[in-house]
């Protein structure tokens, strides 16, 4: 019988020190844990909380961006009024996590460390260039979103080490982003393919900057520069939307399985991608 | 006591005098409901009671070598352990409990394995173990040996040349000639008449499809629960949430090899069925877990268990040719029905061949159905069993014979329509139906005039389903103060208390809130058979309203007592008596409150108790229309808009009514579009879970129009025919026919899930 | 006399004969004179079968009347979900 | 395994109980509070009879350990009644029979309570989204819905 605890610490400190021990898994919101403990996938001897570490709950702007705890629900992000405003595609990635219910609990920082690559948050953080700030043993470190998962259900986190808070960088003006998913249902689904799109325009409505993260194509979401570079220079034409397709098809490489086979998934990622930018573009102030 | 049969004036057509019939009540269950008093399976709990959990096959097909339980035993905490050798063999015998005849050898066989395990989930071993924790820790200490045997999932696979055969002395029934070769089919039946040939032969076009369905779950939201206690005498009582309380005892006794005497059952209040909560799993392990360890023993399913191990209804593989005149008219039709039964026989290809083409008057034809075992669950009775398969092939070759001759596709359905005195396809001779009525009333809709918008189809089709009476047990007491009980043996899964209370009501002339209905155990009211084949309103009902009179004419003898008068004299209307004697002119009329509180000295308390196997249930016709818009991108399917009219007979609350059409609507809409068991090639089901096993959910669907038909049913006190089957039969083919027009493709492999879509189009497109 | 119409799956016991008169006045008094003359058609229709006087779906009714003129025909046990 | 000892407010009321440390609130409202309005009917939180209101919060009360509940606010659907009186939309409910077997409406009710009180004046879309984490097999939703609805312009109503 494993002989399960649980810590809540109310530090980081208290928390790496809770994480040291053998078999210690981290819990933000618990929504992917607590179904993985009742079905027997995973047998943690203690799980660390992190919801009661001064900070892990909220948003602060810092720096021109925003700082959010690792244990800050979807609920509580879309709530925030100016993240929202300048975040919207990763809010509303954020947002599509599963029920209201889950809302309720579910956090950036446990979507991307439970290392699903259909996880809807994470393509959206990889598009807007967010970064996590990891403890651990070894001190603090910060790092790009997509260098944490490695594999499914697998991170480059070392034994101890947890994300502490996930960075949204600073927002020029005309910028913005979008996230969209296919999912059979209209609600309550792991993603068959997701896509997010984030830009920046200049005065003229050209696009001078785009990142495009594609996620439930590959092992882990993907960052795919040459998808972005399809649209920078562009208005968003036809022709940049068609690049941008064909760079994301490109970059593809899905398995078939009960949620989709991998051509559809593949098929599917460049459709997604063509109508998040499109979303994106609007909210950046292009004409459409 | 045909002289008490006195019906007191609620004739079939009268509505004009009901009072309480056709109105909507708060039901009288409902604020324990929404309180969440409400006390279903999981929510009673015994002193000192273990916890029970099942060791389940992890293997599609397996023999069971050995069992080695020592380990299992000796931990701490572990009351029992049992296995199939815990349990007798029994021989062959057919209960008959529909169209999918349950022979209690293999149903005991279901409940535990023997020397076979016949799909992953098929319970192995039990365990009783003071918490949970335990329970789980003893399971796996319980060593298995298995010696693996190929499996086989797909129907046809099973049917194939040289397939593994789950059953080996298993010979197919129904051929012409006895077969020298075990089978996996268990069952070949045959429907035909006219002449086959001639028919196509005169026929101006046919069309022909294939067409597949995956095996779908009833999906009820409450997992399978029961606590059951065995003392020392061998008196058992069970508490669990199932269709039918007697259906339990019947079996439990059966399966464990006891008298029925012994047994006692209570039912739970019952979080959905669907016809999946009308056999047992748990109830006989729980028994036989309490008779081992001495106490009272708690069982319940997880989700995945429910999917893994309990009933689903079968997966299907489909032909259909239909020869028709370009006037529309029908001249031969030839169905080709293979349904997945499980591990056992028993699918509902029998139900699904005599509904086929129950619609239709068709001078030439022939249904061929056949039941085949396969290494999944076995299945379990699903909302009209069978039917909505058939429908699904038929429905959707009946739209693509409407489009090849360019006719209304209602138009074509009223050319081939039955009518009263119409011969059915399954034999007898249709009366008071109400088809054709509810074919207008889906023409007379708005909804059918309303033009589409680009990417937008709209899809109609028809079901029918038998509906069905049978035994049923009711009584009707009166309190001192003239308010009622009514019990009866029907647990209530989608308010038919409400409709009990109105009946009785409505015969009584009293007020539905002066009428409390309860559901009783097993020792508390006489025999009745399950809640299912929507047959509760009907067949128990009718055994209430039959009470209930029983209960007038004591009150009517009792009245004339007290008025010195010949019962003759006394006349009941609106829940008084009325004094009709001449010569007593003077009497004012007597209220029940009044004959009530007299009981004492005019001979005692006041009940009528009735005993029926109901006969004469009026066959549901069902005619749904669907919108859909297709993303042709994505391939994803919108629901926009849907309409479903069903002949009821007469609605005895028409908001429950309405609730189940809705209710079967939505059911058949997820079989349409997303649900489907996925097995994997070890024969293990990978969706066993609400995440992606998919039903709808709340922001899938739209409003579901319910227009209800009432054509009255005159074997019925009210005119009710049952309503609770119809619905799901027509979604399946109505949604895809709506797909069908909307992207020009007919899709014929259920589910029409996006991947498929877009599949299609693609290929439609390049 | 009853005209019995006798299914594909029944004629086994009858020898193939499609349609027949018996003579009977219930079901129970039908089940017997089925009996009599198909043996095992009776015991089998008793046990597995429904029927169908003149349209209407009769189970387990030994009671239910017959018409001189009554057309019986046997289909399978309907259940439901 | 030592057990917690765990202190909350479960509606406004306090209440201790000792939970295993892997033990959900589920199970701690069901089989340690004989609360057992809470219904468990998937365990992964994909059908929502289990919801509750933590904090101000709908959630799946199988998708929380017990021993979070440590100093915070539970409400459940036994606390959705101000004593006898049936909340508006435990009212509504009934009114449109928007329960069959009634096995989700606990946790209908709870969800729908955490909408009406974030949103008094939902559209049909919004309410149909929010309540797409409580599964019902019973009613096609349709009256649930029309429930809902009615609930929250009476509610409207009494705010006026």
């Amino acid at each position: 019988m494993s002989q399960l605890d649980y810590l809540a610490p109310v530090t980081p400190e208290e928390a790496v020190r809770a994480l040291g021990a053998a078999g210690a898994r981290p819990m933000a919101g618990g929504t992917d844990l607590l179904v993985q403990l009742r079905a027997g996938r995973t047998r943690p001897d203690v799980i660390v909380d992190l919801k009661r570490i001064a900070g892990a709950i909220g948003v602060r702007q810092e720096a021109g961006g925003f700082v959010i705890g690792a244990a800050t629900s979807g609920a509580v992000l879309g709530e925030h009024e100016a993240l929202v405003k300048a975040w919207p595609g990763v809010i509303e990635a954020a947002n599509l996590i599963g029920s209201t219910q889950v809302q309720g609990r579910a956090t950036l920082a446990g979507n991307l460390c439970n290392a699903s690559p259909a996880a809807d948050s994470v393509p959206a953080m990889i598009a807007a260039r967010a970064t996590c700030v990891v403890v651990g043993p070894g001190g603090r470190r910060e790092v790009p979103v997509e260098a944490i998962c490695t594999a499914p259900g697998k991170t480059s986190l070392s034994p101890g080490e947890f994300v502490l808070e996930i960075k949204l960088p600073p927002r020029p003006a005309r910028a913005s982003d979008a996230y969209l998913r296919l999912i059979p249902r209209t609600e309550m689904d792991i993603a068959v393919a997701g896509a997010a799109v984030n830009l920046v325009l200049d005065a003229q409505g050209v696009i001078t900057e785009a990142h495009v993260g594609l996620g439930a194509v590959a092992p882990t979401a993907l960052l795919v520069p040459e998808a972005g570079q399809a649209l920078v220079g562009s208005k968003l034409d036809e022709a940049a939307l068609a690049r941008l397709d064909a760079a994301a098809r490109a970059a593809c490489r899905p398995i078939s399985d009960k949620r989709g086979t991998a051509e559809y998934r593949t098929k599917i990622a460049g459709v997604l991608a063509r109508r998040a930018a499109a979303i994106a573009y609007k909210r950046a102030g292009g004409a459409a | 006591m045909s002289d008490v049969l006195d019906r007191p004036d609620i004739g079939h057509n009268a509505d004009d005098h009901l009072k309480v019939v056709g109105t909507r009540p708060i039901r009288p269950d409902g604020a324990d409901k929404v309180t969440g008093r409400a006390a279903y399976g999981a929510d009673f709990n015994m002193p000192g009671q273990l916890v029970g959990k099942v060791l389940r096959s992890p293997h599609a097909h397996a023999r069971i070598v050995s069992i080695d339980a020592k380990k299992a035993r000796a931990l701490p905490g572990v009351k029992a352990v049992i296995t199939g050798a815990d349990f007798p063999n029994l021989a062959d015998e057919f209960h008959e409990g529909g169209e999918a005849a349950s022979n209690l050898r293999d149903m005991a066989m279901n409940v535990i394995a023997r020397d076979k395990a016949l799909y992953h989930g098929h319970a192995v071993a039990a365990v009783a173990a003071i918490s949970s924790a335990i329970a789980d820790e003893a399971l796996a200490l319980i060593n298995v040996t298995y010696e693996v045997l190929p499996h086989v999932v797909e129907v046809e696979d099973a049917m194939a040349e040289g397939a593994p055969l789950l059953h080996p002395r298993m010979f197919t029934e129904g051929l012409e000639a006895k077969p020298d070769k075990p089978s996996n089919v268990a069952k070949r039946n045959r429907i035909a008449r006219g002449d086959l040939d001639a028919g196509f032969a005169a026929a101006d076009v046919i069309v022909e499809g294939r067409y597949t369905t995956k095996a779908t779950h009833q999906g009820y939201i409450e997992p399978h629960a029961t606590v059951a206690s065995w003392a020392a005498d061998g008196q058992c009582n069970v508490w669990s949430s199932s269709q039918g309380q007697f259906m339990v005892r019947t079996y439990c006794a059966k399966v464990l090899g006891k008298e029925i005497s012994d047994i006692r059952v209570t039912p739970a209040e019952i979080g959905g069925g669907f016809g999946g909560k009308t056999v047992i799993y748990l109830e006989p392990l729980a028994l036989a877990l309490s008779r081992e360890s001495g106490h009272p023993v708690k069982m319940i399913m997880s989700r995945e268990e429910v999917f893994r191990a309990t009933g689903p209804t079968s997966g299907a593989v489909m032909h259909v040719r239909l020869g028709a005149k370009k006037d529309g008219t029908l001249t031969a039709a030839d169905v080709e029905l293979k349904y997945q039964a499980g591990a056992f026989p028993g699918s509902p290809v029998g139900a699904g061949s005599m509904t086929a083409l129950a619609c239709y008057d068709i001078p030439a034809f022939r249904i061929t159905g056949y039941d085949v075992v396969t290494n999944t669950p076995k299945v379990a009775a699903y909302r009209a069993p069978g039917a909505p398969i058939s429908a699904f092939a038929v429905e959707s070759a009946m739209d693509d014979l409407a489009l090849k001759l360019g006719i209304d596709p209602i138009a074509l359905r009223e050319k081939n329509a039955v009518h009263n005195g119409t011969k059915a396809a399954y034999g007898p001779t249709f009366q008071n139906i109400g088809y054709v009525e509810t074919l207008q009333a889906i023409r007379d809709t708005e909804h059918y005039r309303t033009p589409l918008g680009p990417n937008q189809g709209r899809g109609m089709a028809v079901g029918f389903w038998f509906n069905v009476g049978g035994e049923s047990t009711a009584a009707v007491n009166i309190n001192e103060d003239g308010t009622a009980v009514v019990v009866t043996g029907n647990p209530d899964i989608g308010g038919s208390r409400a409709s009990m209370a109105m009946m009785a009501a409505e015969t009584l002339g009293i007020a539905v809130d002066k009428v409390r209905p309860m559901v009783a155990d097993t020792a508390s009211i006489g025999f009745s058979m399950l809640t299912g084949g929507s047959r509760t309103t009907f067949a128990t009902g009718m055994a209430v309203v039959q009470s209930a009179e029983k209960v007038i004419a004591e009150l009517k003898r009792r009245a004339a007592l007290i008025w010195d008068v010949n019962v003759d004299h006394v006349m009941w209307k609106d829940g008084s008596a009325w004094c009709l004697d001449p010569a007593k002119a003077d009497e004012k009329p007597l209220s029940l409150e009044a004959i009530a509180g007299q009981s004492a000295r005019t001979g005692g308390p006041i009940t009528g108790q009735t005993s029926l196997n109901a006969q004469g249930a009026g066959p549901g016709f069902a005619v749904h229309l669907c919108d859909v818009e297709i993303d042709p991108e994505t391939g994803h399917v919108t629901v926009l808009r849907y309409s479903a009219a069903q002949d009821v007979g007469k609605a005895i609350h028409p908001a429950y009514v309405e609730g189940q059409i809705q209710g079967g609507v939505a059911q058949g809409v997820g079989w349409a579009l997303n649900e489907e068991y996925i097995f994997d090639r070890d024969g293990h089901m990978e969706n066993a879970g609400f995440l992606d096993y998919r039903v709808p959910v709340a922001s899938d669907l739209p409003m579901i129009d319910a227009i209800l038909v009432e054509v009255a049913n005159p074997r019925h006190p009210f005119g009710a025919k049952g309503v609770g089957e119809a619905p799901i039969v027509p979604p399946l083919a109505a949604v895809a026919n709506a797909v069908r027009r909307a992207t020009g493709v007919r899709m014929a492999d259920l589910p029409l899930s996006p991947p498929k879509i877009r599949a299609v189009l693609d290929a439609k497109g390049g | 006399m009853v005209r019995v119409v006798a299914s594909a799956d029944l004629r086994r016991f009858t020898g193939g004969l499609e349609a027949f008169d018996v003579e009977a006045d219930t079901v129970r008094r039908l089940v017997k004179a089925l009996e009599a003359r198909f043996p095992g058609l009776g015991d089998y229709v008793d046990r597995r079968m429904a029927i169908a006087i003149d349209g209407e779906i009769h189970q387990d009714a030994w009671t239910s009347p017959l018409r001189p003129d009554s057309e019986v025909y046997f289909i399978p046990k309907i259940g439901g979900g | 395994m030592s057990k917690t000892h765990v202190s909350t407010t479960i509606n406004g009321d306090p209440v201790e109980f000792l939970a295993d440390p892997g033990m959900t609130l589920l199970d701690a409202l069901r089989d340690e509070l004989e609360l057992t309005g809470s219904k468990e009917g998937c365990g992964s939180g994909d059908c929502g009879a289990c919801s509750v209101i933590l904090d101000g919060r709908l959630v799946c009360s199988c998708l929380v350990l017990a021993p979070e509940a440590e100093g915070r606010r539970v409400e459940t659907i036994e606390g959705l009644a101000n004593g006898s009186r049936l909340h508006p939309l435990q009212q509504k409910f009934l009114e449109h029979a928007a329960l069959q077997c009634g096995f989700c409406t606990p946790g209908l009710l709870m969800a729908s309570k955490a909408l009406l009180d974030a949103n008094p004046d939902p559209t049909e879309t919004e309410v149909r989204y929010w309540l797409a984490g409580n599964l019902c097999r019973c009613t096609g939703y349709d009256k649930i819905i029309r429930a809902v609805m009615d609930a929250a312009a009476e509610l409207r109503q009494e705010r006026v």
